[in-house]
C-alpha cells in the first residue's frame, strides 16, 4: 500500500519551495509593482484637446464623466468651464477613450487613488487660464486662414476691394462710451487697454467683434480684464 | 434518440393540440412554438419523452405591455438541435403552470423569474422569492416597477 | 426543523447552523441554512441574494456597447467568457460578423479566462480543505494570466476588452511571449499540483465518494459544464454547438464516470491541459487584419427579435436572451442564463446525508461564483 | 558549562540559608524563581516561535513572512502582543460567563504546569517526578477541558462544534499516544523522565522504537489540534472553532497556550525519542532547545503542507490504525527485550 508516499511526495514539494529563493511578493511601498503599458490607472482629461462634444459623457455606462458647458451669448459656440470624472463609478471600461475623437481622455499608471471622502476621490479639471488665451489663439489661426481662403479667392475674382482690417484704428482709439460699454469702470479700462497693448492678435480680433458683434466683444472684454486682475491677484500672492 | 426533423415535430403536436392552441413561430434565429399556457406541460413532456429535449437550458419571462411572455429553451444534448417554446399569459392574473416535476432544473428559474416579474407558477412546490429579499414589495423586472419608490426606500433605510 | 429523533439512550435534536453569508468558505455571500444531526447534514437551504445587482435591470437602460463591462462583473473569475457569450448574442441579434483576427484573439483570451478560473477553482478547493500551500501555488501560476490580461487589456480582472465586432485593442507583442512560455510550462505546473494536491491521501479520501451526482440527476437539474462531465455525461458546447471558430480546433472533451468531488477535480485539471491545447493551435493560426469589424457607433436592433446565446463558461452553460426591439439601442429584456445559479440546486441534494465538513467540499468543487449566481 | 545553572541554584540556596533562611523556605524560594524562569522561557518561546512559523510558513509559500519589525521582522510578535492586550475585551452577552472569562486562564495554567516536569538538562528539572511521565500525559490532556469550557461557554454553535471535536479527538488520540509510549517505559523501566533521558546516553530510542515514533508523533499533533488535524479551530469550516467568541488578551492566552503546548510536547518528544539533553560539541541545556525546535519545524512543515482531514477518518484512523500499530509495538517491544535479555544470557 503506497499509503504515506504521496504525502511525502509532497512535502518534498514544499519542502524544496522552502528553500528556493523565489519569492512571489513586492514589497509594495518600496518596491513599485511593474505596470503593463496598457495599465489602467487614473483616467486623465486634456483640456487644450477638448471639443467638448459630449460623446465621452454618452458611452460612459456608469455617469462617471460630466462636462460643464457655458455657451457663449448670441452665438452657438460651447465654451468648456470643467470637467468632472467621479473615479467612485468608474469601471475602467476604457469605452469613454475608444468613443473620444480628440484623444482628450487617456490612462496614466497612478493606482494609488484611496481618499478619506466619498467627494474627493472626484476628479475636477477646472478651467486652466491659458484657455481663453490658447481659444482665441486658435480661433484667430482659423480666422486667419478663412481670410487667408478668402483673400485667395477674392483674388482669383480679382475685386477691387482691400483688405479691412490691416489700416482699423486700435481700441484705444475707440471712442469713450464704446470703451466703458466693454469694461464698465475706468480701472478696467486701463487694465483692458495694458493686456490689448501686449496682444495684438487679441486685439485686433476685439476690435473685429467691436464693429461686428458688441456683445460678443463685451463678453471677451470681461474675460480678458478677470483674467488679468486674477493673474495680478496670484502674482502679488507670490 | 429521434432524428430532429422540425417539421414532424411540429405537425405531430399540431394534431393533438389543435391550431387555437399551438401556432408555430418560427424566425431568423430560431424554431419555436408559441402555445398556449395550459398545455405547456403537456408539450414540454410530449418534447421530453418522445423527441428526446432532455435539456432546459433557459427559462425566463419577458414583460411586454399587455401581456407576459415566458420562454423555454429546450436542447437535444448532446448535440445541438433547440427549439423554443413559448406562451403568453395575461399580465393581470399571471398564472403559469410549472414544470419542475418535468425538469427539475426549473425550480429555481422558475422562483427567479416569480422573484423578479412577479409570474406565479401553479404547482411549484417551494415558490419563494430566491434573490430578493423575503420582505421585499413588488417585482423589479417588470416595465412597471417603479424604481424611484424604492430608492427612496433605500435612501430611508440607510438614513437610519 | 425540530423533528425529535429519540433513541434508546438520550433524546437529541436537530440544529441549524447558518454558513454564511459571512463564511470563509462559501465563495462570496451564500447563506446555507444547514441542518444539523451532529456532524451530518440532514438539509441544507441556500438562500442567495447577497451579491444581487440586478444585473438585468441595468441591461434595459444601458446601450449594447455600454453593458459589456456589466457582463465582466457576472463571473469576475473568469475574465472574458461572459462579455464573449453577451457579444456575441448581440452580434447575433444585429447580424454583425466579426473579423477574423478578433475570432482567433477572443478564442485565446477565453480559452486564458478558463485556465484562470479553473486555477483558482482547484486553488481554493485546496484552501477550503486546508492545504494553504497548494491554493499559493494555484494563485502563482494564474498571476501569470493576469499579467498576461493587464498587457493585453489594461484590467487584471474585470477585463472588458470584447466589443461587438471584434475586440479593443490588438494583442500587445510582448504578450506572445508570455503566452508561449505559460503554455510550455503549464505541464510542469500541473506536475506540481499532482505532486501537492492530487497525490495527497487525505486529500483524496476527502473528496472520493463525496457529494455523488449521478448522470440522471446531474441532466434533469440541469447541471453543465465540468460538473455534468464529471458525472459522465459528455456535453460540451464548444464541441458539440460550436460558437466563434471552434470548430477549427483539436481539442478532447474530458470525462469522468465518477460524479464524486474528486471527478470534478479531475475533469477541471484536465480540462487546463485541453484550453492550453486550443491556444497553442489559434496562436499558431493567428491570421493578420483587423481586430474590429466596421460597426455603427450606436447599435441599434433591426427587427422585433429574441435571440438565445450560449456558450461552454468555465462553470457551464453561460446564455444570454436578448430581446430586442426594432429601432432600439437598448434590449427589450435581457436574461442570463447563469451555471452557477442552477448549479447550485444540486447542493443540496448531494449534500444530504453528508459530513458536515463535506459541505465546504462539495461548494468548492460544484465552483459557483456568487456574482454570477445572483446577478 | 554543563552545569551553570545547577551551580546557579545551590550558589542562591546557600545564600539564602546564610541569610538565615531554613532550608525548606530556601528550596520553596528556589522553586518560586524557578517558576518564574519557566514563565520568562514559555513567554520567550512563544514569541519566537509564532515569529519562526509566520516565517516559515512565507518561506514554504514562496513569501518573506514578517520582514517589517526589526531585523527579520523579529520584532512583529510582539507589537502582536502588544495589540493584542490593548483590544476590547469582549464578552457577548449570552454567553455563560465565568465559564466564558475562565477557560482561557485555565489553558494557559496548565500548559505552564506540564514545563514543571521537563528535564532541561540532567538535573534540570524543576521537580523531578518518579511520575514524571504520566504526570505529563494527564495534565496535557486537561487542556481539552479547557476547549470544551471555551466551546460550552461561548454559547454559539460554532464553538460547540468545534469543542466537542476536540473533545472526541482527544479521547481518541489520547489512547494511542499512551500505549505508544508503553514501549518506552517498558525498555528504561522508568516513569521518571531523568532516568528515560539518562538511559539514551548510548543509543537513542528513535532506533529502537521506530513505530513508536511514528505512532506518537501523529497522535501528538492530533493532540496539539496542529497540522492536518487542527479539527477544533477548522477556520475553513468552523470559522473560528472554539475560540470564535474570543477576543483581545483572552485570545491570545488561547494561542500562548497552544504555542505552549507545542513546545512543551516537542520537549517531550525529544527527551523520549532524540536523547534528551545528549549530544556531542554543545552543552547539554543548549541540546534540549535545539532539538525541540528542529522537531517544532517539522510540525510547522506538516502543517503547511497537508489540507485538513475529515473528522471521521480522524476518528477511524486512530481507532483502525494507530491503536493496533501501537498495541503491535508493545509486543514487539516485550519480544524484543527478551530476546536482548537472552543473547546477553548466551
Amino acid at each position: 500500500m503506497a499509503y504515506g508516499l504521496g504525502l511525502l511526495k509532497g512535502m518534498w514539494v514544499t519542502l524544496k519551495h522552502t528553500f528556493e529563493k523565489k519569492y512571489l511578493v513586492v514589497q509594495y511601498p518600496e518596491q513599485r509593482p511593474v505596470l503593463q503599458e496598457r495599465f489602467r490607472g487614473t483616467l486623465c482629461f486634456r483640456f487644450e484637446n477638448c471639443i467638448a462634444c459630449n460623446l465621452c459623457v454618452n458611452s460612459c455606462p456608469n455617469k462617471v464623466l460630466s462636462l460643464d458647458v457655458a455657451k457663449a451669448e448670441g452665438g452657438n459656440k460651447r465654451k468648456l468651464m470643467a470637467y468632472v470624472i467621479d473615479m467612485q463609478y468608474c469601471m475602467y471600461c476604457n469605452l469613454c477613450v475608444e468613443s473620444c475623437n480628440s484623444s482628450a481622455l487617456y490612462w496614466n499608471k497612478e493606482f494609488e487613488k484611496s481618499t478619506f471622502d466619498k467627494e474627493s476621490i472626484k476628479i475636477i479639471y477646472e478651467r486652466p487660464r491659458y484657455m481663453d488665451e490658447l481659444e482665441a489663439q486658435r480661433e484667430a489661426e482659423k480666422e486667419r486662414i478663412r481670410q487667408e481662403k478668402a483673400q485667395a479667392v477674392s483674388a482669383k475674382k480679382d475685386t477691387v476691394g482691400e483688405s479691412e482690417i490691416s489700416a482699423g484704428p486700435s481700441v484705444a482709439e475707440q471712442p469713450k462710451e464704446i470703451l466703458a460699454e466693454l469694461a464698465g469702470s475706468e480701472e478696467n479700462i486701463a487694465i483692458l487697454l495694458q493686456v490689448l497693448a501686449k496682444n495684438t492678435v487679441t486685439h485686433d480680433k476685439l476690435l473685429q467683434m467691436i464693429d461686428s458683434d458688441m456683445e460678443k466683444a463685451k463678453k471677451v472684454a470681461l474675460a480678458l480684464v478677470r483674467k488679468a486682475l486674477k493673474d495680478r491677484h496670484e502674482g502679488g500672492k507670490e | 434518440m429521434s432524428a430532429f426533423n422540425w417539421e414532424n415535430i411540429f405537425t405531430d403536436l399540431l394534431n393533438q393540440f389543435g391550431e387555437e392552441k399551438l401556432q408555430r413561430q418560427d424566425s431568423r434565429l430560431s424554431q419555436g412554438i408559441m402555445a398556449e399556457a395550459a398545455i405547456v406541460p403537456e408539450v414540454l413532456c410530449i418534447l421530453r419523452d418522445q423527441y428526446a429535449f432532455n435539456h432546459l437550458a433557459n427559462l425566463t419571462v419577458t414583460d411586454f405591455e399587455d401581456e407576459f411572455e415566458v420562454i423555454y429553451h429546450l436542447y437535444q444534448i448532446p448535440g445541438s438541435q433547440n427549439i423554443v417554446l413559448k406562451s403568453r399569459i395575461k399580465r393581470v392574473s399571471p398564472n403559469m403552470p410549472s414544470v419542475t416535476e418535468l425538469f427539475p432544473t426549473a425550480d429555481w428559474q422558475e422562483r427567479e423569474a416569480f422573484d423578479l416579474m412577479g409570474v406565479t407558477f401553479t404547482g411549484h412546490p417551494n415558490l419563494i422569492r430566491v434573490l430578493l429579499p423575503d420582505d421585499f414589495e413588488g417585482h423589479p423586472l417588470r416595465k412597471d416597477f417603479n424604481r424611484r419608490e424604492w430608492q427612496e426606500v433605500i435612501s430611508g433605510l440607510k438614513g437610519d | 426543523m425540530s423533528a425529535e429523533k429519540a433513541t434508546h439512550q438520550l433524546p437529541t435534536d436537530h440544529y441549524i447552523v447558518n454558513v454564511g453569508p459571512q463564511h470563509p468558505s462559501t465563495h462570496g455571500g451564500a447563506h446555507l441554512q444547514t441542518v444539523l444531526d451532529g456532524e451530518i447534514i440532514v438539509d441544507t437551504v441556500v438562500k442567495l441574494g447577497y451579491v444581487h445587482r440586478s444585473v438585468e435591470k441595468i441591461a434595459e437602460s444601458k446601450t449594447f456597447t455600454q453593458f459589456i463591462p456589466y457582463t465582466a462583473r457576472l463571473d469576475y473569475l473568469s475574465g472574458c467568457l461572459p462579455p464573449l457569450a453577451y457579444t456575441q448574442a448581440v452580434e447575433k441579434l444585429l447580424d454583425i460578423f466579426p473579423t477574423e483576427r478578433a475570432e482567433y484573439i477572443r478564442i485565446i483570451m477565453a480559452e486564458f479566462s478558463r485556465i484562470s478560473s479553473h486555477l483558482l477553482c482547484i486553488g481554493s478547493l485546496a484552501l477550503d480543505l486546508g492545504a494553504t500551500t497548494a491554493c499559493i501555488y494555484c494563485v502563482r501560476d494564474r498571476e501569470q494570466i493576469m499579467d498576461m490580461f493587464e498587457m493585453v487589456g489594461g484590467q487584471r480582472l474585470l477585463l472588458s476588452f470584447l466589443r461587438v465586432g471584434g475586440v479593443s485593442h490588438d494583442l500587445p507583442e510582448n504578450f506572445y511571449p508570455a503566452a508561449r512560455r505559460f503554455i510550455k510550462e503549464l505541464p510542469k505546473m500541473i506536475d506540481e499540483y499532482h505532486a501537492v494536491i492530487t497525490g495527497n491521501e487525505i486529500l483524496q479520501r476527502r473528496l472520493k465518494g463525496v457529494g455523488r451526482l449521478s448522470t440522471e440527476d446531474a441532466l434533469a437539474y440541469g447541471v453543465t459544464g465540468p460538473n455534468l462531465r464529471a458525472s459522465g455525461f459528455d456535453y460540451d458546447i464548444r464541441r458539440d454547438d460550436p460558437y466563434g471558430i471552434y470548430d477549427r480546433f483539436k481539442f478532447e472533451v474530458p470525462i469522468d464516470s465518477g460524479g464524486d468531488a474528486w471527478a470534478r477535480y479531475l475533469v477541471r485539471v484536465e480540462e487546463l491541459v485541453q484550453s492550453a491545447r486550443i491556444i497553442e493551435q489559434a496562436l499558431d493560426s493567428l491570421p493578420e487584419g483587423d481586430i474590429c469589424a466596421k460597426t455603427p457607433r450606436l447599435l441599434k436592433a433591426p427587427e422585433n427579435q429574441d435571440v438565445y446565446h450560449h456558450i461552454e463558461s468555465s462553470k457551464g452553460e453561460l446564455g444570454f436572451y436578448i430581446v430586442g426591439a426594432a429601432g432600439k439601442d437598448k434590449p427589450h429584456r435581457l436574461h442570463v442564463r447563469a451555471p452557477s445559479f442552477i448549479n447550485l440546486q444540486v447542493l443540496p441534494m448531494i449534500c444530504r446525508g453528508a459530513k458536515f465538513q463535506d459541505l465546504i467540499t462539495n461548494i468548492a468543487t460544484l465552483d459557483p461564483v456568487l456574482g454570477e449566481a445572483d446577478r | 558549562m554543563d552545569l551553570w545553572f545547577t551551580n546557579i541554584a545551590n550558589y542562591i540556596v546557600q545564600l539564602l540559608m546564610s541569610w538565615g533562611f531554613p532550608y525548606f523556605w530556601a528550596d520553596l524560594i528556589l522553586l518560586l524563581i524557578q517558576w518564574m524562569c519557566v514563565l520568562a522561557i514559555v513567554v520567550l518561546d512563544v514569541i519566537i516561535l509564532i515569529w519562526l512559523e509566520r516565517k516559515a510558513a512565507g518561506f514554504i509559500q514562496m513569501r518573506l513572512g514578517p520582514n517589517r519589525l526589526g531585523p527579520f521582522g523579529i520584532f512583529q510578535t510582539i507589537a502582536d502582543a502588544i495589540k493584542l492586550m490593548t483590544k476590547e475585551d469582549i464578552i457577548p452577552n449570552k454567553v455563560d460567563k465565568w465559564i466564558f472569562l475562565t477557560a482561557p486562564l485555565f489553558m494557559i495554567f496548565i500548559s505552564v504546569m506540564l514545563y514543571l516536569v521537563l528535564p532541561i538538562g540532567e538535573g534540570l528539572a524543576v521537580v523531578d517526578l518518579d511520575v514524571g511521565l504520566l504526570y505529563f500525559l494527564s495534565l496535557s490532556s486537561l487542556t481539552t477541558i479547557c476547549v470544551l469550557m471555551a466551546g460550552w461557554g461561548s454559547n454559539n454553535k460554532w464553538s460547540l462544534m468545534g469543542a466537542m471535536r476536540a473533545v472526541a479527538q482527544m479521547i481518541t488520540y489520547e489512547v494511542p499516544l499512551i500505549l505508544s509510549l508503553l514501549g518506552i517505559v517498558m525498555i528504561t523501566g522508568s516513569l521518571r523522565l531523568s532516568d528515560i533521558v539518562a538511559a539514551q546516553s548510548h543509543v537513542w530510542l528513535i532506533i529502537m522504537q521506530p513505530l513508536a515514533l511514528i505512532c506518537y508523533f501523529i497522535a501528538a499533533t492530533a493532540e496539539l489540534n496542529r497540522g492536518p488535524f487542527d479539527m477544533p479551530e477548522a477556520e475553513q469550516e468552523l470559522t473560528a472553532g472554539a475560540y470564535t467568541e474570543y477576543t483581545g488578551m483572552r485570545w491570545a492566552l488561547f494561542f500562548l497556550a497552544e504555542y505552549t503546548n507545542l513546545v512543551a510536547v516537542s520537549a517531550l518528544f525529544v527527551c523520549l525519542f532524540l536523547g534528551g539533553w545528549h549530544g556531542p560539541f554543545l552543552p547539554q541545556w543548549l541540546w534540549i532547545p535545539v532539538k525541540t525546535y528542529v522537531v517544532i519545524c517539522v510540525f510547522f512543515w506538516i502543517k503547511w503542507t497537508f489540507p485538513r482531514i475529515r473528522m471521521d477518518h480522524l476518528m477511524s484512523f486512530s481507532w483502525k490504525v494507530l491503536i493496533p500499530l501501537s498495541l503491535l509495538n508493545i509486543v514487539l517491544t516485550g519480544f524484543g527485550i527478551e530476546i536482548f535479555a537472552w543473547v546477553r544470557g548466551l
